[in-house]
């Protein structure tokens, strides 16, 4: 960026130059939101920690305050040179878009959605494949067959989630009902609380977020029941969350049933890698799903029962050989569901 | 800086360096600067007018979504037309949102205070929910303007390095200079202030006092809704399912009352606050600082303002001369 | 001699102004002695002086022989000082005990013990005559009563020195003949009194000595025994001033005001106003003698479409203005000069140019298409200050900047110049020095010379009886009797507004 | 759903929500009945989840145990205070304005928090907490029927306390001379100061008291709702005390009432979307049925307000 830097930085930012760098602008989550922006931002550690890199010479990231904040961070490190330059969250799809029709030469890669441009690279993941193997969790753990699914916001990508879990529940547990609502924030912890406390009051006993900060409440509210001797369960997203829902940290007891990973760090290492070696993904929607392990079950495996997890086991091989197709959209559940 | 263990002088060069000298930062720090000054123009026509109004953001919020919807929806006009036109749709909107807080205060006596804060959670809810229910588009948001609503521009982004930034920022000090004008100079500025200053004087001169409050939340939620349509008619060109607010409506609170609520004031207080957010993600960018710490001196910066005596003695002799 | 309070060569600044120039004043035990200024001769000053509230730039200060630094009005109170300020120094919404004990408040386990204070409050109030509710809320109260609250006040700290800054200013004539009751009781008691007032009479009446300022300077100490108002008003101006109005009998000519059965409610819902008819006549002045709370206020209001009434009409050369909007009021020719002038009367915090046309601004000269002409304002307003003599720095100043005096004369000044077919005037010299009164006064007269109608609302007796042409006496919200000046004593006035009708007299 | 499984969401619920709103529309009634506005409640909460989230997990480690949370309490009330102080300078000894003063807190609290759970965890965010306010049976009184179980069964102790200390906050105020004084520093400084009272002393204590409230409301969010503190734990809510406040009209009592208003408001809205009348009702209707319920209640029953006459003015002796 900045005149004075990029004059006055002398022979050492030369020798990094020569060197391939990469960076990533996080979203007001911050790099260490301990959902995707930490993990994108582990991602790149490695990449950093395999090529030899300095961080915030070889590797870097930008957080942004506020959503303008997206496009001068993204051309910020477009001038300092990065040769690909990140952006987490599909909120960024307009400014990487914007971005790239400027900056011709420059790489970018989008995560969580699209734009069709030669030098944008798109990185999506399969969140209701992972949705789906917690969703069989779910349905074959629950006692009261009641599932309760909370969304932050209504959105295209929350409904991947949605639609994928609620498959998986019916396919486990076809008597089962499953409730859904969305707290319309994903930063509202006290909602997440009244949503857990009116699903698990109707007689839910497992509860699946996909609502980032509005699901703490939710795990708020089940340590609260489980502590008052309710058999309640929650289910993490994006990373293990078992340790969100301690309740009990003698005996390294959790209400968390098992977690969806996304392994955005994967996908960006991943990409980095590529790039790297000249195969800059540019133009191509890049797929993380079970397969490339991009989604998948959390590592913890306390809660689950041996033969929920037998069956996640069999299901991924389905879904892996393309015998189950699960559904991601509302439309696509109503056939799946017939 | 020192003591949180940065480089100061590296920060500090990367701070200002830009926002003087890069074009691409100038560019980004006038398009920051565009709705600050116009919700700083909000609070400070309503604060003028006796008033507090806390909902700019509200009021920010539903002028960007009916500026983006002129600007999506109207077709076939020419911008000279459909630019002006999706404005006044954003003023409109804005306005119509300063009407509930107005109107109850002026015949219900209910603190504008509270109506405020609880129209902005009613607007970010309503608006998220027309957009996703009507207009949505993939990622979130509407689909773009049409280009002859835009106030976008190829010249001005080529001159500052592909910033975003837009001629809104001439429509924001027209907005400066219509409160200025406004207020000091129209008989209607007269009732305002009056009725500001003293209602039961005002009521004996024959001023409708319960008109003006209303009015007067009206014009200053035109100004706020005016600094949504430059969001949605300049930066972004769209709008957004906001998950939470945008921050710029409580940032004007601060750039009014830095700026002595007054028109200049205001032009200068939103180069600082823009200037400074920007500088900052140069500082984390360059310097490596993070961006909390601008908002810390921007804090500090209020605090070291506010106290000072020499503002308090400046304010009052702008006031007291009547003029800007 | 010793003095209980002497304050020697005091001289105080205020930015561009020096209010006190050297000022010595000497109070003996026992006195009532009486400080006498215009308007902003700096005598509030001198007393926030010797209250702790300003501190001098030079000069000592002795209080019974002892050299004292007072820094703090604690240290005044503790002093046994205790001063009644010019502008009630009184929480609206608490009780007149609260307002009392504030600051020394008795407690029983950590509570107020409100029940003992407000036995306290009875014993003192009984012991030298002030009557007062003690549970009543200070905005409930009368101002003679609010007025009595200040004294138990500084009564309830045991001061025996009281500075009372202009207390008569705001009370009716029955309530200043009870504070000078009291004021006798408590110098009997052998307490000392420092009186501020502008009213002459009252000094020769009660006051032993009389220290006179002029300007920031002090002009002198007199033995009240041995002076006269003549003399003391020259003392206190600079030049001879004279006290009755000089006039010529009026010729009143076609009814201006007619004012029928009207009927008004107040703030409660309590009828102010029973049946009220007045009519007022071009080229007179009908000048309202009452109590105060016997309906004036609502009346005034009811005029003016500030408040509406319930039946009744109001027409003004024949035209009915019953329950309409002010403006219209206004525009068909009332003006009003407001009783409470920083609450109707001015935005303090605009400029006095633009104060001066407050009720025309959207007019022209002053205004064409929503827009000000500010320089035809302004140059309106310079010549209003001129010719009121409006004593102010500059018409950009803000309107509260200027002295109560002054803020009155601009007042008239908007209203009179207007040159309305009926002019109403409450209580327009309320505070104000002989000096400005004899001003105003002649205003009236001019206006009423000029074939104008006047209606004076006022609670001092000897300006109803010397401004007006008729004396309408208001009762209970009725006119009770229409008497003439020149017939009538104050005494039999007095019983008049007492609700008495034997004396009844006069035209009707 | 029947009716009582509906009420036995919305209540408790309701109640528990309310606690942090409370605790700090109490402190904004001591601030501004001392005749200083206090916009600043939000970043003042802001402090007191930070240092609640910080000191219960410090506690933790140095095995406090389960009164973890409440020494964090007590760190919050002093940090809260002594954090107020910037806004008690800055308004009452320097005289700024009292608005720009409270705005300024609350950017200083937003970036001052973050900057230092950066420096001090190295992450965005404190770890989650293991000690928080649980929730448990209130004794004897969860035994009542019918409303037992709704009002004091699996209930949050702090909720409590903070209903307590409305009260506690309303006899301070209107039974003690402390509060006489308050008060009259509010109405009328300078008659305060005439009869000895020190406005700027009274000013500060109050000032510093709304402090150590917003930092106890911020510290019982942080332990009992949310379980961390982050950028987005606190967003709004100080302004919403700062509402419950002019709501119930600047008195202790009134701002309890209308907070536990807001609780029940919202609860409502998220529970009754799982209520199968209510269901059928758009989805934002609901979701912003509390605040349109609040403006209507306002306009319908509440009405006038009276604020504190001395409010937002700097008290300067001897001035006019
Ligand atoms: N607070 C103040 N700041 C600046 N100047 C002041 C202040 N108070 C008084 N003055 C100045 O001191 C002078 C004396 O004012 P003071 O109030 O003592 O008059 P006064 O004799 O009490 O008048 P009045 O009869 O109207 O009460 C005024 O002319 C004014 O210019
Ligand atoms: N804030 C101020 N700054 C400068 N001068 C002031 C200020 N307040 C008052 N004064 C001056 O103090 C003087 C006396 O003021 P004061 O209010 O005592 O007048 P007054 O005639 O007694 O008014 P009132 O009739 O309301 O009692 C005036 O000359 C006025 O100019
Ligand atoms: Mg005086
Ligand atoms: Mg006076």
């Amino acid at each position: 960026a900045c005149g004075s830097d990029d004059a006055g930085s002398g022979d050492t930012d030369k020798k990094e130059d020569d060197k391939f760098k990469v960076a990533m602008v996080t979203d007001t989550g911050g790099v260490d939101d301990k959902s995707f922006n930490q993990s994108a931002w582990e991602g790149l550690q490695e990449f950093g920690k395999e090529n030899d890199l300095k961080e915030k010479e070889g590797y870097n990231y930008l957080q942004s305050n506020a959503q303008s904040d997206y496009r001068p961070n993204l051309n910020n490190l477009v001038r300092q040179g990065y040769d690909l330059v990140f952006g987490i969250g599909f909120l960024m799809q307009e400014d990487i878009q914007k971005v790239a029709e400027q900056q011709k030469d420059a790489q970018f890669a989008l995560v969580d959605s699209v734009v069709e441009l030669d030098n944008v690279a798109s990185i999506t993941f399969k969140e209701h494949q992972g949705s789906f193997l917690v969703g069989l969790v779910a349905g074959l753990q629950s006692k009261t067959n009641k599932i309760g699914f909370i969304g932050g916001v209504d959105s295209a990508l929350i409904k991947k989630f949605e639609n994928g879990f609620k498959a998986g529940v019916l396919t486990a547990n076809p008597d089962a009902e499953v409730f859904v609502q969305y707290a319309g924030d994903f930063n509202d912890a006290a909602k997440g609380t009244t949503i857990a406390a009116t699903f698990y009051g109707k007689g839910a006993d497992v509860i699946y977020h996909a609502a980032g900060g509005t699901g703490s409440g939710v795990f708020t509210e089940a340590i609260n029941r489980k502590k008052n001797g309710e058999d309640v369960w929650v289910i993490g997203v994006d990373r293990d969350q078992f340790a969100e829902g301690i309740y009990d940290k003698a005996e390294n007891k959790s209400v968390t049933l098992t977690s969806m990973v996304k392994r955005v760090d994967t996908a960006v290492l991943e990409v980095s890698k590529q790039t790297k070696e000249g195969n800059f993904p540019g133009g191509e929607v890049v797929e993380f799903g079970l397969e490339e392990d991009g989604v998948g079950i959390a590592p913890t495996e306390d809660n689950v029962s041996e033969e929920a997890l037998k069956m996640v086991k069999e299901y991924k091989e389905k879904i892996v050989a393309g015998d189950v197709e699960v559904p991601m959209t509302d439309d696509e559940f109503a056939s799946f569901n017939k | 800086m020192l003591t949180s263990g940065y480089e100061p002088i590296k920060a500090y060069t990367a701070l200002f360096s830009v926002i003087f000298t890069d074009s691409y930062f100038i560019g980004e720090t006038v398009r920051q600067m565009t709705p600050l000054i116009l919700s700083g123009l909000a609070v400070a026509f309503a604060f003028r007018t006796g008033l507090f109004n806390i909902g700019v953001e509200g009021q920010l919020l539903v002028g960007w979504l009916a500026s983006v919807y002129v600007g999506i929806a109207v077709e076939g006009l020419p911008a000279f037309i459909h630019i002006p036109l999706a404005i006044l749709a954003g003023a409109l909107a804005g306005a119509l949102w300063g009407l509930v807080p107005g109107y109850l205060k002026a015949k219900f006596m209910v603190h504008e205070v509270i109506t405020t804060i609880m129209m902005n959670y009613v607007a970010l809810h309503v608006t998220n929910s027309i957009i996703r229910s009507y207009l949505l588009a993939p990622g979130e948001r509407t689909e773009e303007i049409q280009s002859s609503a835009s106030l976008s521009s190829m010249f001005l982004q080529e001159i500052t390095d592909f910033s975003r930034l837009h001629y809104g920022i001439v429509v924001a000090i027209l907005g400066a200079i219509v409160m200025w004008y406004l207020l000091w100079k129209t008989t209607t500025g007269y009732e305002l202030r009056a009725v500001g200053f003293n209602q039961h004087a005002s009521n004996y001169a024959g001023i409708n006092v319960s008109k003006n409050i209303i009015l007067s939340m009206c014009i200053s939620g035109a100004f706020a809704g005016v600094a949504g349509a430059m969001e949605g008619l300049g930066t972004y060109q769209y709008m957004t399912i906001n998950a939470a607010f945008t921050g710029v409506g409580f940032d004007g609170i601060a750039v009014a009352l830095l700026g002595a609520n007054s028109a200049i004031g205001i032009i200068l207080a939103a180069g600082l606050f823009g200037g400074l957010k920007i500088g900052a993600l140069n500082m984390q960018a360059v310097a490596q600082v993070p961006p909390e710490l601008i908002t810390i001196v921007i804090a500090l910066i209020i605090f070291f303002v506010a106290s000072s005596y020499l503002v308090h003695w400046l304010r009052n002799r702008i006031n007291r001369r009547g003029k800007i | 001699m010793d003095y209980v309070i002497e304050m020697r060569e005091i001289r105080k600044e205020f930015p561009g102004i020096v209010a006190n120039d050297n000022v010595t004043l000497q109070v003996q035990k026992g006195e009532i002695h009486a400080l006498l200024g215009e308007n902003g001769a700096g005598k509030s000053t001198l007393m926030n002086v010797l209250f702790g509230l300003y501190q001098p730039e030079k000069g000592e200060i002795r209080v019974r022989g002892e050299k004292v630094d007072i820094t703090d009005p604690n240290i005044a109170n503790n002093l046994g000082i205790g001063m009644v300020h010019q502008h009630f120094m009184l929480v609206e919404n608490f009780t007149v005990t609260e307002n009392i004990i504030l600051g020394q408040e008795p407690k029983n386990r950590g509570q107020v013990d409100i029940k003992k204070a407000a036995k306290k409050v009875e014993e003192i109030s009984r012991q030298y005559g002030l009557r007062v509710d003690p549970y009543a809320k200070i905005e409930d109260i009368s101002v003679g009563m609010q007025q009595r609250v200040e004294i138990l006040k500084t009564l309830y700290r045991g001061a025996d020195i009281l500075i009372l800054d202009e207390p008569t200013a705001v009370l009716t004539p029955q309530e200043i003949k009870e504070l000078i009751q009291i004021m006798k009781r408590l110098i009997a008691e052998g307490k000392s009194i420092i009186l501020i007032t502008h009213k002459l009479k009252e000094i020769m009446e009660v006051c032993h000595r009389c220290t006179v300022i002029r300007r920031g300077k002090g002009i002198g100490t007199v033995d009240v025994a041995n002076t006269n108002r003549d003399e003391l008003a020259s003392m206190m101006v600079g030049r001879d001033v004279s006290f009755t109005t000089e006039k010529e009998p009026g010729h009143p000519k076609q009814t201006v005001l007619e004012i029928k059965d009207l009927v008004v409610k107040d703030a409660r819902g309590v009828s102010a106003v029973n049946d009220l008819s007045l009519s007022v006549r071009a080229g007179e002045i009908i000048g309202i003698a009452g109590v105060d709370g016997n309906g004036q206020s609502e009346l005034i209001e009811a005029i003016t479409g500030l408040r509406k009434s319930t039946s009744g009409s109001i027409s003004l050369n024949g035209k009915e203005i019953t329950n309409h909007k002010p403006r219209k009021v206004t525009e068909a020719g009332v003006g009003h000069i407001p009783q409470d002038r920083h609450k109707h009367g001015l935005v303090l915090d605009f400029s006095i140019g633009e104060n001066m046309v407050l009720q025309t601004y959207y007019q022209e000269p002053f205004s064409k298409f929503n827009q000000l002409k500010i320089s035809n304002i302004f140059d309106k307003a310079k010549a209003l200050i001129e010719q009121f003599d409006v004593r102010t720095p500059s018409v950009h100043t803000e309107a509260r900047a200027l002295s109560g005096g002054n803020q009155q004369k601009a007042i008239i000044a908007r209203e009179v110049d207007r040159s309305p077919d009926l002019l109403i005037a409450a209580q327009p010299t309320r505070g104000l020095d002989v000096g400005a009164i004899e001003f105003i006064h002649s205003k009236l007269i001019q206006e009423r010379d000029a074939n104008k109608a006047v209606l004076l609302i006022s609670f001092e007796l000897e300006e109803v009886m010397n401004v007006s042409d008729r004396i309408a006496v208001i009762y209970e919200g009725k006119i009770v009797a229409i008497v003439d000046p020149k017939e009538v004593t104050e005494q039999e006035l007095g019983l008049l507004m007492a609700g008495s009708k034997q004396s009844e007299k006069g035209e009707e | 759903m029947d009716l009582m499984q509906i009420l036995g969401i919305i209540i408790p619920t309701a109640i528990f929500a309310a606690a942090p709103l409370i605790l700090t529309a109490l402190g904004g009634v001591f601030s501004e009945r001392s005749g200083v506005v206090n916009i600043g409640l939000e970043g003042l909460m802001m402090m007191g989840a930070f240092i609640g989230a910080v000191f219960t997990f410090y506690g933790e480690t140095w095995g406090f145990g389960s009164a973890s949370p409440w020494f964090s309490f007590v760190m919050a009330i002093l940090i809260g205070a002594i954090f107020s102080l910037l806004h008690a300078v800055a308004s009452i000894t320097f005289k700024a304005d009292q608005v720009v003063s409270g705005v300024a807190l609350n950017f200083l609290a937003a970036g001052l928090t973050i900057f230092l759970v950066k420096k001090i965890f190295d992450a965005g965010q404190t770890p989650y907490l293991n000690e928080r306010i649980f929730k448990s049976d209130v004794p004897l009184l969860s035994d009542i029927p019918i409303i037992g179980p709704l009002l004091f069964g699996k209930a949050y102790v702090t909720s409590y306390v903070a209903i307590a200390l409305a009260f506690v906050v309303w006899f301070i105020i209107f039974k003690t001379p402390f509060g006489l004084r308050l008060r009259a520093v509010g109405e009328h400084p300078m008659a305060a100061d005439t009869m000895g009272v020190n406005v700027t002393k009274m000013r500060y204590i109050a000032v510093m008291l709304s402090g150590a409230f917003a930092g106890l409301g911020g510290a019982v969010y942080a332990t009992s709702i949310s379980g961390n503190f982050t950028h987005s734990t606190i967003a709004g809510q100080g302004f919403m005390a700062l509402a419950a406040m002019i709501f119930g009209k600047w008195h202790p009592l009134g701002a309890l009432g209308a907070a536990l208003f807001f609780g029940l408001a919202q609860s409502l809205s998220i529970t009754g979307q799982q209520i199968p009348l209510l269901k059928e009702i758009p989805h934002v209707f609901l979701l912003i049925s509390p605040y349109v319920l609040t403006i209507l209640a306002l306009a319908g029953f509440v009405g006038r307000a009276d604020a504190p006459k001395a409010i937002g003015k700097p008290y300067e002796k001897g001035k006019r």
